[in-house]
């Protein structure tokens, strides 16, 4: 009875078999290194002599050299991270694709094989082609990434445009900029707090210290401090993060220093408050409500709480000035306070204040620049819209 | 001689101003205005960027936000959240904002490992979603600090960012659906829950554009003009910005919900304010004419 | 030299961050990972720096009973509260991630017990036991297999218990459990006060910006010439364009505000962009030439 | 769904307070907004440390060194060069310890600071000069001529981002093209395979400057006018806006026109970056207004917790609260002046 049974069952599974042909085996597998790459992929390739019939998937497989041509018998369930053997199955691809890019350990050489199978509905496999097999490969670690050439380029001509300048401003003196009636402002504003008898408020915005901004603020907080320090003003500053905070008290100290005042730092008036946005927003209020600076300086990054400050600040009367290369809360601080450094203002304020030649030629260089860059873009539209060519895209692929 | 009225006014308590303004917006909650929410074309983007994805697609979310902003981009996230479990989409969360893990932890718990369009939701016409398993369905990588770098971080190996394993202390290749997500790159999408910074501006600058990520982004009102160009140029290949597009968005997945209904409070709010605009010039008109007269005379 | 050798120091390692954009080797790309882990390791010790910091300011102010002294009694406190909260404390214990199973042969059909407190969801495979009023907790017959059994709070912070229970016919399996309270991040404690005090306290302080870009726009949002014209009158459009409101009253709005969007503001916006982005480059050129280098401090 | 712990009920009454304490600011500075901002900063500051504790130190620099280390001697290994470099950031750790709490030997701080300063100004460098300037010469370096899309050839990611487009309006109007080119747009729009929705989606971005009909065309070779005057004027707002950032030279005469025109664009970008942030902000306040009122929580919570009325509870004590205190304050001002 049971055998009679096992009979059937045998006799039905031949049929099956019969019914679904083995698929035909990869007509080519090809396995290439890829360009700029950082020695940790390979890319894979192959081709078919026809369509694959509906159901088809193609296994590709990988393992060291020296490993036998991989066993896909029927009833193997693969996906993408098994082991069979000593190969580890990288991908089991159904839509019919013919490439994948595999990530591989750097300066190893492998083995690939590739076979297209048959599945059952459990994903095990029913019929497998032969197998194909390649290699061994090795992925190539590139030394310069070439589609970034561009980019270098633009660092180098800064660099260059700046040394050449430093060069320049070394030579003949005072090159001009135009005003920025916000720094202008800077020094009457100490003053002004001078006589009310009133601290200024200084503060160095919303980013960690290796924010660029953050670094602009603190270069203009060096001058503020020197100033505050002749006028013989308080200086209170409110930093966001205590990394800045540690830079900050350097250079009030540096500031002080220079003003030949360093008996009069005092470093408690260097505060970290909190790095929480709104906790710091009510802590500085807090400051301005009730220690009524008579100016209060925003330079830096700032986020919604430029309003909040702002805002509290023309409350108490204070001559307020900021500056931030933040698009989006320019807007605020436009209209509520009295001077508004709007983006790269912000670098060029140091400059500006220092009158120091070195920085100076920094900001002619990042002038010259523009230039470039505008030229760029008139050419590479008229070209684009001629119809010539893509310069844009030709450079910044 | 007696003051002028727009001189009085020029200086009047702006506290009258903050009453009404609290108003407008309690006021509305009582007595809705009902405006229909259309989703703008930057929404409709990402919803079609989300929609074109296959299924079993695997989605890279990181939820970038605090307490504060969740008006204006949580109705988004739970919009998007259910959108991909219709595809049955493979997860995978990570935050970049301190203030946000155990806001993360909460959106585990009441949206991905909860149904949130169970059969029979009211005013909800989509398929419906199932809860998800944590370290099957979806893994919460959990919160890393460090801006930018961090982010760039995630581009070259996600291991290594989070030192290897996930949220609840799981190893990463103890979790089969990690398998093949090395990196930002691995994924089929990238979708950026953003208050602001870091957030979405990052991912562009240091993954991004970098290694032509498709990504999606949901913002705060506020950085919409921020982020609108690099929409524009497609490094950003979808774009939510605020409550306003939220509730688009909720109207693109069919289950309407916060933003909705918070989109239409705005309206009350907008006028309140252009109102004060236009009242504050008014005033500052007839004063100056004013003067002019009395300059005259 | 206190100052130049930190600067050299300094030196290398952002020339390197400039070269290793360019250098895809997978060697470089490693190191590049291991440098971001030390300055967000230095960043994160920085906040210790601030604690202190922190109270070397406010101390001081407590003991000579400056004004507001009280309130900064209170920062400490909150802060001291978190600090503790926030600490694993459980792990002094033991926290059971498991409830006891107890097997017991009794004829009949299999047969599942579950025992936990009144306040416990229960969830039995995919379903969620119903809580019943009489206040017995769960027990059903159940097919023979393997099940699984979650106990959990509703609230977060406490830790959720999981077992696999596999059963057969003539036996009735006892699940007796009670999800432990956590401390630390995941703490009941700590998301507490998270909850109910921290993210009110945010969203608050941030929502005070609705009523004060309000009293800005009427103060500060005046015509007084063209610029300012210009602003306000976008300003409006945007907010009617991008709002319900505007599509009802007429669907040129929306379409308005897109272009605005897209046209003059993406200009504007491109050029800052640009603009910033070659200060940004030049000032970071600055500093890893040495130029700049007041962020390392005088050496008085 | 069980029932809310009491304590949580409480937590939700203590939440509505304090927002309440800290719109009191709104009136002005007073007793119960000092509370509320003591007590969010003092919360916010042991929540950094601890974060920034369990993040990054614990992970990064202890698990790293100590246990990884231990771990690899116990098991007779020996420590990689990894290590070696994690040590370093460790001695980084305890110069920046210097700094802080020593004075004279403070200087040693300045290689922690000189190594964040300088790495993340490198890194800068380069995300700045891909996608800040890059990117954006790139697109702006490009055509400003807008062809329409030709709805009988376009692909489908063309066609998926027209006007009221999506992916399965696409691929149907892909399907019916082969079946018989579209003669017009209107015919594109009204083909029967699509649904009622999708037609109205359609239908909607008709007829305007920057709709569908502006964007899509049924032959190759047509152009939107409208579009290529918007990105002239994007080009030109752009250039203008650069001249207005260029320090080098006065701004007058020709400059200065050109920049006052960068002005104006960069102006229109202001007016419409406020016009999106009073959205933003309002929304915040809805926010708040919802939790208060209670709609973020269940029905059955929300039962518990009263929302309302606990609501007007504290608003009462907040107001009187600043009466009481405001009536204090004259009397003691009074007597001052006597």
């Amino acid at each position: 009875m049971r055998a009679a049974a096992l009979l059937l069952a045998v006799a039905l599974a031949a049929t099956v078999r019969s019914a679904t042909a083995a698929p035909a085996p990869l007509s080519s597998l090809d396995v290439q290194p890829l360009p700029n790459d950082s020695g940790q992929h390979l890319h894979v390739t192959w081709t078919r002599t026809a369509a694959p019939a509906p159901g088809t998937a193609t296994v590709i497989l990988r393992a060291r050299p020296g490993a036998a041509t991989p066993d896909l018998a029927p009833g193997r369930k693969l996906t993408a991270g098994d082991a069979l053997g000593p190969w580890t199955v990288v991908g089991v691809l159904e839509a019919g694709e013919l490439d994948l890019t595999d990530e591989i350990e750097a300066d190893t050489s492998y083995l690939y094989a590739g076979a297209e199978v048959l599945r059952a509905a459990d994903g095990a496999i029913t019929e497998a082609s032969p197998v194909t097999t390649i290699g061994p490969r090795a992925a190539e670690a590139a030394l310069f990434h070439r589609q970034r050439t561009a980019y270098l380029v633009i660092v180098l001509a800064i660099g260059l445009l700046i040394y050449w300048y430093v060069r320049a401003a070394r030579t003949k003196k005072d090159l001009y900029i135009r005003r920025l009636p916000g720094v202008d402002a800077i020094e009457d504003s100490i003053g002004r707090s001078t006589e009310m008898g009133r601290p200024v408020l200084y503060v160095t915005g919303l980013e960690e210290i290796q924010n660029i901004q953050t670094i602009a603020s603190l270069l203009i907080l060096g001058y503020v401090a020197e100033k505050t320090a002749q006028y013989d003003t308080d200086l209170k500053v409110a930093n966001y993060y205590p990394l800045t905070m540690v830079v900050a008290e350097e250079i009030v100290r540096q500031g002080y220093a220079n003003a030949g005042r360093i008996d009069a730092y005092r470093p408690e008036n260097v505060l970290f408050i909190t790095a929480e946005q709104f906790a710091f927003a009510a802590g500085v209020n807090g400051i301005i409500l009730r220690d009524r600076p008579a100016t209060n300086i925003y330079f830096g990054t700032f986020y919604g709480e430029s309003l909040l400050l702002a805002e509290t600040g023309f409350l108490t009367g204070a001559v307020q000035i900021a500056g931030t290369a933040e698009l989006t809360q320019l807007p605020f601080f436009i209209t509520a306070c009295d001077y508004t450094l709007i983006g790269e203002e912000l670098y060029a304020a140091s400059a500006y204040l220092t009158r120091d030649p070195v920085l100076l030629a920094n900001l002619k260089a990042a002038d010259a620049f523009k230039i470039a860059a505008m030229i760029f873009i008139v050419v590479g539209v008229a070209l684009a819209t001629a119809g010539v060519f893509d310069l844009g895209a030709k450079v910044f692929p | 001689m007696k003051e002028h009225w727009s001189d009085r006014l020029q200086r009047f308590d702006r506290r009258w101003i903050f009453l009404v303004m609290g108003l407008a917006v309690v006021v509305p909650l009582f007595f809705p205005l009902g405006l229909p929410a259309k989703p703008d074309r930057m929404t409709k983007a990402a919803f079609n960027a989300v929609d074109a994805l296959p299924e079993g697609a695997r989605v890279f979310v990181s939820i970038d936000l605090d307490p504060a902003s969740t008006p204006e981009i949580e109705p988004f996230f739970r919009a998007v959240i259910l959108q991909l479990k219709r595809k049955n989409a493979k997860l995978v969360f990570a935050t970049t904002w301190y203030q946000a893990p155990p806001l993360v932890d909460r959106y585990m718990r009441e949206t991905i490992e909860v149904a949130i369009a169970p059969a029979g939701t009211a005013g909800y016409s989509g398929l419906n979603d199932r809860p998800y398993r944590k370290n099957v369905d979806y893994v919460n990588l959990g919160f890393r600090d460090g801006k930018g770098a961090i982010i760039q971080a995630f581009g070259s190996s996600l291991r290594l960012a989070f030192d290897n394993h996930a949220d609840d202390g799981t190893a990463l290749e103890r979790i089969p659906m990690m398998r093949g997500l090395e990196k930002l790159a691995d994924f089929d999408l990238i979708v950026l829950v953003s208050a602001g910074s870091p957030g979405a501006k990052e991912y562009v600058q240091f993954v991004g554009t970098r290694e032509r990520l498709p990504m999606i982004a949901a913002c705060t009102a506020v950085s919409t003009t921020d982020l609108a160009p690099y929409f524009q140029t497609g490094q950003l290949i979808g774009l939510v910005g605020g409550m306003a597009g939220s509730a688009g968005y909720e109207t693109l997945v069919g289950k309407p919900g916060a933003g909705t209904a918070g989109a239409d409070v705005l309206n009350i709010g907008n006028i309140v304010v252009i109102l004060a605009i236009v009242f504050g010039n008014v005033v500052y008109f007839a004063g100056r004419y004013h003067r002019r007269q009395r300059g005259a005379s | 030299m206190k100052k130049t050798l930190p600067l050299l120091f300094g030196m290398v390692f952002g020339a390197y961050a400039v070269i290793e954009f360019y250098i895809p080797h997978h060697l470089v790309g490693s190191l590049s990972d291991e440098l971001r882990s030390w300055a967000a390791i230095l960043a994160a010790a920085a906040f210790i720096i601030g604690g202190i910091n922190i109270l070397q300011v406010t101390w001081p102010k407590i003991r000579r009973r400056e004004p507001d002294w009280q309130y900064k009694v209170v920062l400490l406190a909150a802060a001291a509260v978190m600090l503790l909260a926030g600490l694993p404390w459980h792990k002094l214990g033991d926290t059971p991630a498991t409830p006891t199973v107890l097997i017991e042969a009794v004829p009949g059909p299999a047969h599942l017990v579950v025992n936990a407190p009144a306040d416990v969801t229960i969830q039995v495979g995919a379903v969620i036991a119903p809580p019943r009023p009489d206040g017995a907790r769960y027990q059903a017959d159940v097919g023979p297999g393997t099940v699984e059994v979650k106990l959990s709070r509703r609230v977060p912070g406490y830790r959720t218990q999981l077992a696999p229970i596999t059963i057969t016919d003539g036996q009735r399996v006892t699940v007796t459990g009670d999800p432990p309270m956590l401390w630390g991040r995941e703490g009941r404690v700590f998301v507490w006060i998270y909850d109910h005090i921290f993210s009110p306290s945010n969203a608050t302080m941030f929502a005070l910006l609705a009523f004060f870009v309000a009293s800005a726009a009427f103060r500060a949002f005046r015509a007084r010439n063209l610029e300012a014209a210009l602003l306000l009158g976008a300003a409006i459009l945007m907010m009617l364009g991008r709002a319900p409101l505007g599509r009802a009253i007429s669907d040129v709005f929306p379409d308005l505000a897109q272009w605005i969007l897209d046209v003059p503001s993406n200009g504007g916006r491109r050029a800052i962009m640009m603009g910033a982005a070659i200060g940004a480059i030049a000032t970071a050129l600055r500093i890893i030439l040495g130029i700049e280098r007041s962020h390392l401090g005088s050496d008085a | 769904m069980t029932e809310l712990p009491f304590v949580d009920v409480v937590g939700f009454w203590v939440a509505t307070f304090l927002t309440f304490c800290c719109l009191s600011f709104l009136y002005k500075d007073n007793p119960f907004y000092k509370l509320a901002e003591h007590l969010f900063i003092g919360v916010s500051v042991g929540y950094l440390i601890i974060l920034q504790w369990g993040d990054n130190l614990q992970p990064k620099l202890v698990d790293a060194l100590f246990v990884r280390g231990y771990r690899a001697l116990a098991e007779g290994g020996s420590l990689d060069r990894w290590w070696v470099m994690r040590g370093i950031a460790l001695v980084l750790v305890v110069m920046l310890f210097v700094n802080a709490l020593s004075r004279r030997y403070k200087w040693v701080g300045r290689y922690p600071v000189a190594f964040v300063v300088a790495f993340y100004a490198g890194l800068q460098i380069n995300a700045v000069a891909q996608s800040e300037l890059g990117e954006q010469i790139k697109f702006s370096a490009s055509t400003i001529d807008a062809p329409k899309v030709d709805l009988n050839s376009a692909p489908l990611d063309q066609l998926t981002s027209l006007p009221g487009g999506s992916p399965s309006i696409a691929e149907k109007l892909i399907v019916e093209r082969a079946r018989a080119p579209f003669t017009s747009v209107d015919d594109a729009v009204t083909r029967p395979s699509l649904t009622a929705p999708e037609r109205a989606d359609l239908a909607e971005t008709r007829g305007h400057l920057v709709g569908l009909d502006a964007r899509a065309a049924v032959g190759p070779g047509e152009h939107d006018r409208f579009g290529i005057v918007s990105n002239l004027l994007l080009l030109l707002g752009l250039l203008s806006s650069l001249v207005y950032f260029y320090f080098s030279v006065a701004h007058q005469g020709v400059i200065g026109k050109v920049s006052r025109f960068g002005v104006w664009t960069l102006m229109i970008g202001f007016g419409a970056s406020f016009g999106l942030t009073v959205q933003g902000r309002i929304s915040l306040a809805i926010g708040r207004a919802y939790d208060v009122s209670g709609r973020t929580v269940g029905p059955t919570d929300a039962a518990r917790i009263h929302s309302l009325p606990v609501a007007v509870v504290c608003l009462l004590l907040v107001v009187g609260g600043i009466v009481v205190w405001e009536l204090r304050n004259r009397r003691r001002s009074g007597k001052d002046s006597a």
